[in-house]
């Protein structure tokens, strides 16, 4: 792992907000998109141009200021965080272009400001990605709350208001309240907070002080939605669509997991986690997510919140991937993060696309709207199938991987939790396709009406789609670098 | 006046005596301001409390058969300085310190006055329950 | 919360009185405090210095840094007192007193009446003060320049005698609040207008930092009047005493100005017509 | 002329106010102008003397030309350099911010507001500069002075506020004027190097640790920690805007660095953390203090009081930092003590700017303040993040500090109380925002275009702007902070008694 020292981290995290001061200057809406989507396909080339090093076992580190003795605010792109910014920085390419459909279709208000703040916010995302230590991670953590704060309160109305609220109370409240507690407690003690393969704790805790300590940050971290201080994600689905679909179904969420796995792995480190014997409590916490997401998702009329507490059990695969420490399983984890971004943005973009053309949000309301918009349909088929980890779906792999590592693990509870809400998956998705498909409209009145979704609300779902079809039958660039930073970690 | 001597507890007081004027007058002073409820009477315990301070300066400036700190005239004068015993002559520091204090105490004492001068203006009374009285009333007005 | 205060306040006598215990014995020459540094001044200010009154030496020369800030200190309570109670909008009174100086009648005038305000038989007088007032008015007018020359003696002869410039400066302000108390604050004001005395408040305190500023640009630090010899002929030590007696004119005249101008505020609540 | 600096950086500013008070007679549109030269030189020279003190160590300054104990000297190390350079910047960027608001609300005493305000500044400046215990107090009255006269101009409730302050000050000074005594009593000496020379030589050991007790306690009733706060929220919420944000921001952190030079250059720290019990004592009073203030500033419904309220919080911080009594302690306090100037001077600013357009004082009176003064707003939610602790700002750095050394020295009541407290402000600064951003102004329509916007002043949006500016490149900057500043002071104390 030779680190180069370049500047392209950095480049790649400040590129979407230097875009910020030329949006805001911009008087027609169409130079503004244009300068979005430029925005968003230099950070996927920056991004992309560092793939090559990084498969060769290379590393780009950049210093930017020392922070306090012993810490610098320090970018390192290593796989793992590569991995999770290739995810984040192409999905804005494809997210952009949708909400240009999605808010000229809904005539959304103050659009200036929801763009600046988008841009902030993957920027903050990518940052996340690339942070070389705890601190520099919970840096971005916090620009990237206070970013999406405007982005959920779009609307501005008293509902936004109170899910605004919520989202603030779990998500700083958690950071401020559990992460920074713990990371002072965690650099008192071992005077580092840099991410090391091994993990940096080395004895430094008996088991006893160790638990509240990893308890802090699982429940910190509350973006990774573990069951109890999930209740924001739902709340936050009242953002116009192509917010939860990048944000709450990748960017946001997929940073809250991702700082899990990254304290898993690389502060405590799997062998003390190990040690501790602290896996089976870890394993049991995203078993419980699971479970009872996926049973609440079956009751959620509204589609979106329907998806919310989907995303929510997809996480927690995640997080069950990292906890059980054994070298499949983190590679099912890490691939899940690709896997099911690519499945749940199209079934996002699915919903935005139905809300654009019929302008209907639950699902009883949708029944026999498949002929009308066979296109829309057909790709929220395709993702559900990736979702639930079905064969043409890409999420067939990781959950693949999943299972292999429960086995290695000998964690044969986990493998049944899985496998049944695999079940609970398709419970809650294939009903949805079935009535849209055929079932007949019973009330004709508007039957004229419906049609395909506009252009721009169309083509992104089907251009995600088929990429987490493509993932299946190359799931190349993710798989290796899974497999890279797996090795990192177990065999650094 | 020397040679009578005097029981040694009779010594005791004249040598602290001044410590425990001062003492008490800053207990009346430092009462003064928070129990009174008129305000010229708080601002009067304040300047109690402070001429209290500057007394306790000027007890340590005293020395017994010394005199005021002027060099008396043609002593010790062009010839040698060494004439001049520090015991003839009072702590002359002290005394410079509490001409400050005394300016500032009265500085202080006209902002006060100057402060409860347009209060008077304003509310017609000095006392403090009904100017608070009179502020509650204002608030409800205004809300 | 009195009881709180009274408690407080118990405590806090408590701690001071048992202390006092242990403090030297009143007056005894070889305590601490009369020992360090009061020595040195004693001994070595008259050669230093070439000024007798040690307090004026020690207040004016060795720690004449805090004595600039003192007279600041009178300086931000006149301005304090300035600029909470002035008030500049003329709300004339509702009536308006005239008396016949033979006779003693008074005249009540309303807002809007002819005003006898130019013959000399009538004179005008506050609202709250009627009696004759001859004797006081024709005491002071005698009493207020010998007054004013003795102030001026305590200013000046603040190096032989206790005296200096605070002292005098009060005693120079006395006279001009005297003069106020026994005729009218309008005449007092005519005399001394509130304009002149705020500017020569603040240019007794130029004179003051004004020295020290000579000193500097002179090369030597801030208030080392010894570097002052250059300009005035004279051996160092003589030079520190003149110096001290700029110092002191300078407070003379900031202090005499405030207390007027405190005066003027207190006394009429900021309106400038009426005071005691 | 180099060797003169640190007397320039007290004199211009003193002369400067003489100027303006003969200026505001004569002709009123040089005070201002007068006002700002002055300010800037002096900020000039508190960095070039700060540059000194960096390359040879501490400064000795003898006024009058006599040796310190007989004369009165200004004493510069690291410590009171940077915070000369605090007060000074703080000062200057109120004074270009309010300039407008003080020609309209001041129009006939202009002279007496800027002679005032400059001697205010003198008097702060003074404090943090000299080396003589006794000079201090001179200047301690002078500040506080023109801080009663400016605070008292007001409504009548701002008078009685700011009597109620005259006597609270003056006790608080006079306390540290007793304190003073005795130790003159004792040692009979007034300088301080002299004082920490001669102290361990006294056998009278109980008058010292008297002595340190009534210093303490007179300057907690200056700073306005958690019991003897009362006069604070009063007396800064209803004083008129631009002299609320000059004292606000700069009052309590001198007291504290005053505190601060008194445990740790006159009393040495051995007396204060070893031998005298108190240390955990006042760290639980700085936890009162801490939670006291976050509820009180939490029941609020005016925006200043609220703020004001907040000010109690902080100096409970940099209290209960700093005596913990360990580096890390002591370092978060420093720190914060530099941030919290600007933090406060931030959010006061923006309230002033705030005043200007919206009249009710009430925080329910904010309504679409993000859409009517957006640039106003976007300072104010920079100082907001600031207070609780968010990353890139200043306030987050010295919390860091602050934490480890509550965790260091093991304290967990100030480590918990630092985190609730954060969580407070939180709920506090977004209540606020959440009426600015979600409730409709009266005549909001949704598709308003830029003319929309009523922002207050400009002269006032750019100092606040850079005020917040100011306060993200302190918080990336503040290791380099730490390092250059208050390194040189914590470093030598923790190889000594700690």
């Amino acid at each position: 792992m030779i680190p180069i020292g370049s500047v392209k981290p950095l480049a790649a995290v400040l590129v979407s907000l230097l875009v910020i001061p030329v949006l805001l200057s911009s008087r027609k809406p169409n130079v503004r998109e244009s300068w979005t989507f430029a925005a968003a396909l230099i950070k996927f080339g920056l991004v992309a141009s560092m793939v090559p090093a990084v498969m060769a076992g290379r590393s780009f580190e950049f210093c930017i200021v020392p922070l306090f003795a012993g810490i610098e605010f320090k970018l390192q792109v290593d796989a793992f965080g590569l991995l999770f910014a290739l995810v984040a920085s192409f999905l804005w390419i494809v997210t952009s272009a949708y909400s240009i459909g999605y808010m000229r279709g809904l005539d959304e208000h103050s659009q200036t400001r929801y763009y600046c703040f988008f841009a902030a916010a993957l920027s903050a995302t990518i940052g996340v990605a690339f942070s070389a230590n705890l601190l520099t991670l919970y840096i971005f953590y916090e620009i990237l709350s206070l970013a999406t704060y405007p982005l959920v309160t779009h609307h501005q109305d008293p509902e936004a208001r109170s899910s605004g609220r919520k989202y603030l109370f779990y998500i700083m409240g958690g950071s401020i309240g559990l992460v920074l507690p713990a990371m002072v407690i965690v650099y008192a003690v071992t005077g580092t907070l840099d991410f090391a393969p091994g993990g940096i704790l080395a004895g430094g805790f008996t088991s006893i002080q160790a638990l509240p300590l990893l308890l802090m940050f699982v429940f910190g971290f509350s973006k990774a939605g573990i069951m109890p201080v999930h209740a924001w994600l739902p709340a936050a689905m009242v953002a116009p669509t192509p917010v939860s679909a990048l944000l709450h179904a990748v960017a946001v969420v997929k940073v809250g997991v991702f700082c899990v796995f990254r304290v898993i792995t690389d502060i405590f480190g799997p062998v003390t986690l190990q040690a501790y014997g602290f896996r089976t409590l870890l394993c049991t916490i995203a078993a419980v997510t699971i479970l009872a997401s996926s049973l609440i998702a079956l009751s959620q009329d509204n589609l979106k919140r329907r998806l919310a507490f989907s995303t929510i059990g997809q996480l927690s695969y995640i997080v069950l991937g990292a906890a059980l420490l054994t070298q499949s399983g983190m590679t099912g984890g890490m691939l899940h993060i690709a896997m099911h971004a690519f499945g749940k943005i199209t079934l996002f973009f699915c919903a935005g696309a139905i809300a654009v053309a019929v302008g209907v949000k639950n699902i009883s309301e949708m029944t026999g709207i498949g002929k009308q918009m066979p296109v829309t349909m057909g790709a929220f088929f395709i993702g559900a199938l990736s979702v639930i980890g079905l064969p043409p779906g890409g999420g067939f792999i990781s959950k693949w991987y999943l299972a292999l590592g429960t086995l290695e693990a000998e964690q044969f509870l986990m493998l049944a939790v899985l496998l049944f809400s695999s079940l609970l998956n398709a419970a809650y998705f294939l009903p949805v396709v079935y009535r849209a498909f055929f079932c007949t409209r019973s009330e004709t009145m508007f039957e004229s009406e419906i049609k395909e979704a506009p252009g721009w609300c169309l083509v992104p779902p089907v251009v995600t789609a088929g990429a987490s079809i493509l993932l299946f039958f190359y799931p190349q660039p993710f798989l290796s670098l899974s497999k890279i930073a797996v090795s990192r970690i177990l065999g650094g | 006046m020397k040679g009578l001597s005097m029981p040694d507890w009779a010594e005791f007081i004249i040598a602290n005596y001044n410590y425990w004027g001062v003492a008490v007058l800053m207990m009346i002073g430092l009462y003064a301001i928070i129990a009174k409820n008129n305000l010229v009477k708080k601002i009067i315990g304040m300047n109690i409390f402070q001429v209290a301070i500057i007394l306790f300066y000027i007890t340590i400036a005293t020395k017994l058969e010394a005199t005021i700190p002027i060099i008396r005239h043609g002593h010790g004068h062009g010839a040698h300085a060494a004439g001049i015993q520090a015991a003839g002559y009072m702590n002359p520091l002290p005394q410079v310190l509490m001409l400050t204090a005394i300016v500032v105490s009265v500085a202080t004492l006209g902002v006060a006055l100057a402060l409860a001068v347009s209060i008077y203006q304003r509310y017609d009374t000095l006392e403090e329950d009904e100017i608070l009285e009179q502020l509650k009333a204002e608030e409800l007005r205004q809300v | 919360m009195k009881y709180i205060g009274l408690i407080a306040v118990l405590l806090f006598g408590a701690v001071i009185l048992t202390t006092s215990l242990e403090f030297p014995a009143v007056g005894d020459p070889n305590s601490p405090a009369s020992r360090h540094v009061s020595d040195d001044y004693i001994e070595h200010a008259l050669e230093e210095t070439a000024v007798p009154n040690l307090v004026t030496a020690v207040l004016a020369d060795y720690r004449s840094y805090d004595t600039m800030f003192e007279s600041a200190v009178v300086l931000a309570a006149g301005l304090a007192c300035f600029f909470l109670l002035r008030r500049f909008r003329r709300k004339p009174p509702p009536y308006r007193l005239y008396r016949h100086i033979d006779t003693g009648v008074i005249l009540i005038i309303e807002k809007g009446g002819k005003e006898p305000t130019n013959s000399d038989e009538f004179e005008r007088i506050d609202a709250n003060w009627v009696p004759y007032d001859v004797i006081i008015e024709k005491a002071a007018g005698l009493v207020v320049p010998f007054l004013q020359l003795f102030a001026l003696y305590v200013i000046f002869h603040g190096h032989h005698s206790p005296g200096g410039g605070f002292q005098g400066g009060v005693i120079f302000g006395a006279t001009l609040i005297l003069l106020a108390l026994s005729t009218d604050l309008r005449s007092t004001l005519r005399q001394m207008p509130e304009k002149s005395s705020a500017i020569m408040a603040s240019t007794g305190l130029f004179i003051y930092s004004g020295t020290g500023v000579l000193c500097l640009l002179l090369g030597a630090n801030f208030l080392d009047y010894g570097i002052l010899s250059r300009l005035l002929a004279v051996d160092p030590v003589m030079a520190r005493s003149h110096g001290i007696l700029m110092v002191e004119i300078g407070v003379g005249v900031a202090v005499s100005a405030v207390m007027i101008w405190i005066y003027y505020n207190l006394v009429s609540a900021g309106r400038h017509d009426e005071g005691l | 002329m180099i060797l003169q600096l640190p007397a320039l950086i007290i004199i211009v500013p003193l002369l400067a106010a003489l100027g303006v008070i003969i200026a505001g007679w004569l002709r009123n549109a040089l005070c201002f102008p007068a006002a700002l030269a002055a300010l800037l030189v002096t900020l000039l020279s508190a960095i070039l003397v700060m540059g000194q003190v960096m390359h040879d160590g501490a400064l000795i300054y003898r006024l009058g030309g006599w040796e310190p104990p007989w004369g009165i000297s200004f004493y510069i190390d690291h410590l009171n350099g940077v915070i000369l350079i605090l007060v000074s910047l703080v000062a200057l960027i109120n004074l270009i911010a309010t300039r407008s608001v003080v020609a309209q609300v001041f129009k006939n005493r202009l002279g007496a507001f800027y002679s005032l305000y400059l001697l205010f500044a003198t008097g702060l400046l003074g404090i943090v500069i000299t080396g003589d215990a006794f000079n201090l107090y001179v200047l301690l009255e002078i500040a506080s002075l023109s801080g009663y006269a400016l605070l008292g101009m007001g409504g009548g409730r701002a008078r009685l506020a700011s009597l109620h302050y005259v006597f609270m000050g003056t006790i608080g000074a006079s306390l540290y004027l007793l304190g003073i005594g005795y130790l003159y009593i004792v040692t009979g000496s007034l300088n301080m190097l002299d004082l920490a020379a001669l102290l361990p030589t006294v056998e009278k050991v109980s008058l010292i640790h008297v002595s340190f007790i009534l210093c303490l306690v007179g300057l907690f009733i200056k700073m306005a920690l958690f019991p003897l706060h009362a006069w604070l929220p009063n007396a800064y919420a209803q004083a008129p805007n631009p002299s609320a944000s000059l004292i606000a921001p700069l009052t309590t952190k001198v007291m504290l660095y005053v505190m601060i030079r008194m445990v740790l250059t006159v009393y040495r720290p051995d007396l204060a953390f070893n031998r005298l019990p108190i240390g955990s004592l006042i760290v639980w009073l700085a936890v009162a203090a801490i939670i006291a203030g976050s509820l009180l500033a939490y029941k609020q419904t005016r925006l200043r009081r609220m703020l004001a309220c907040i000010i109690v919080v902080e100096v409970g911080y940099m209290v209960g930092g700093f005596w913990l009594g360990n580096a890390a302690g002591m370092t978060g306090a420093l720190l914060h003590l530099l941030n919290d100037a600007m933090m406060t001077l931030c959010i006061f600013l923006a309230a002033g700017a705030i005043a200007t357009r919206v009249h009710a004082d009430t925080i329910a009176g904010l309504q679409g303040l993000f859409r009517k003064m957006p640039f106003t707003m976007a300072a104010f939610v920079v100082g907001a993040l600031a207070i609780i602790g968010v990353p890139p700002t200043c306030g987050f750095f010295s919390k860091w500090y602050l934490l480890n050394g509550g965790i260091e020295a093991g304290h967990f009541g100030f480590t918990a109380a630092l985190i609730i407290s954060s969580l407070v402000n939180i709920l506090i600064f977004f209540k606020v925002m959440e009426v600015a951003y979600f409730e409709p102004f009266e005549n909001h329509h949704h598709h308003s275009n830029g003319q929309f916007i009523q922002e207050a002043p400009l002269d006032m949006v750019v100092p606040l702007l850079a005020t917040a500016g100011f306060l993200i490149a302190m918080g990336i900057y503040a290791h380099s902070l730490v390092t250059g500043f208050i390194e040189p002071v914590i470093s030598p104390l923790m190889m000594g008694s700690l």
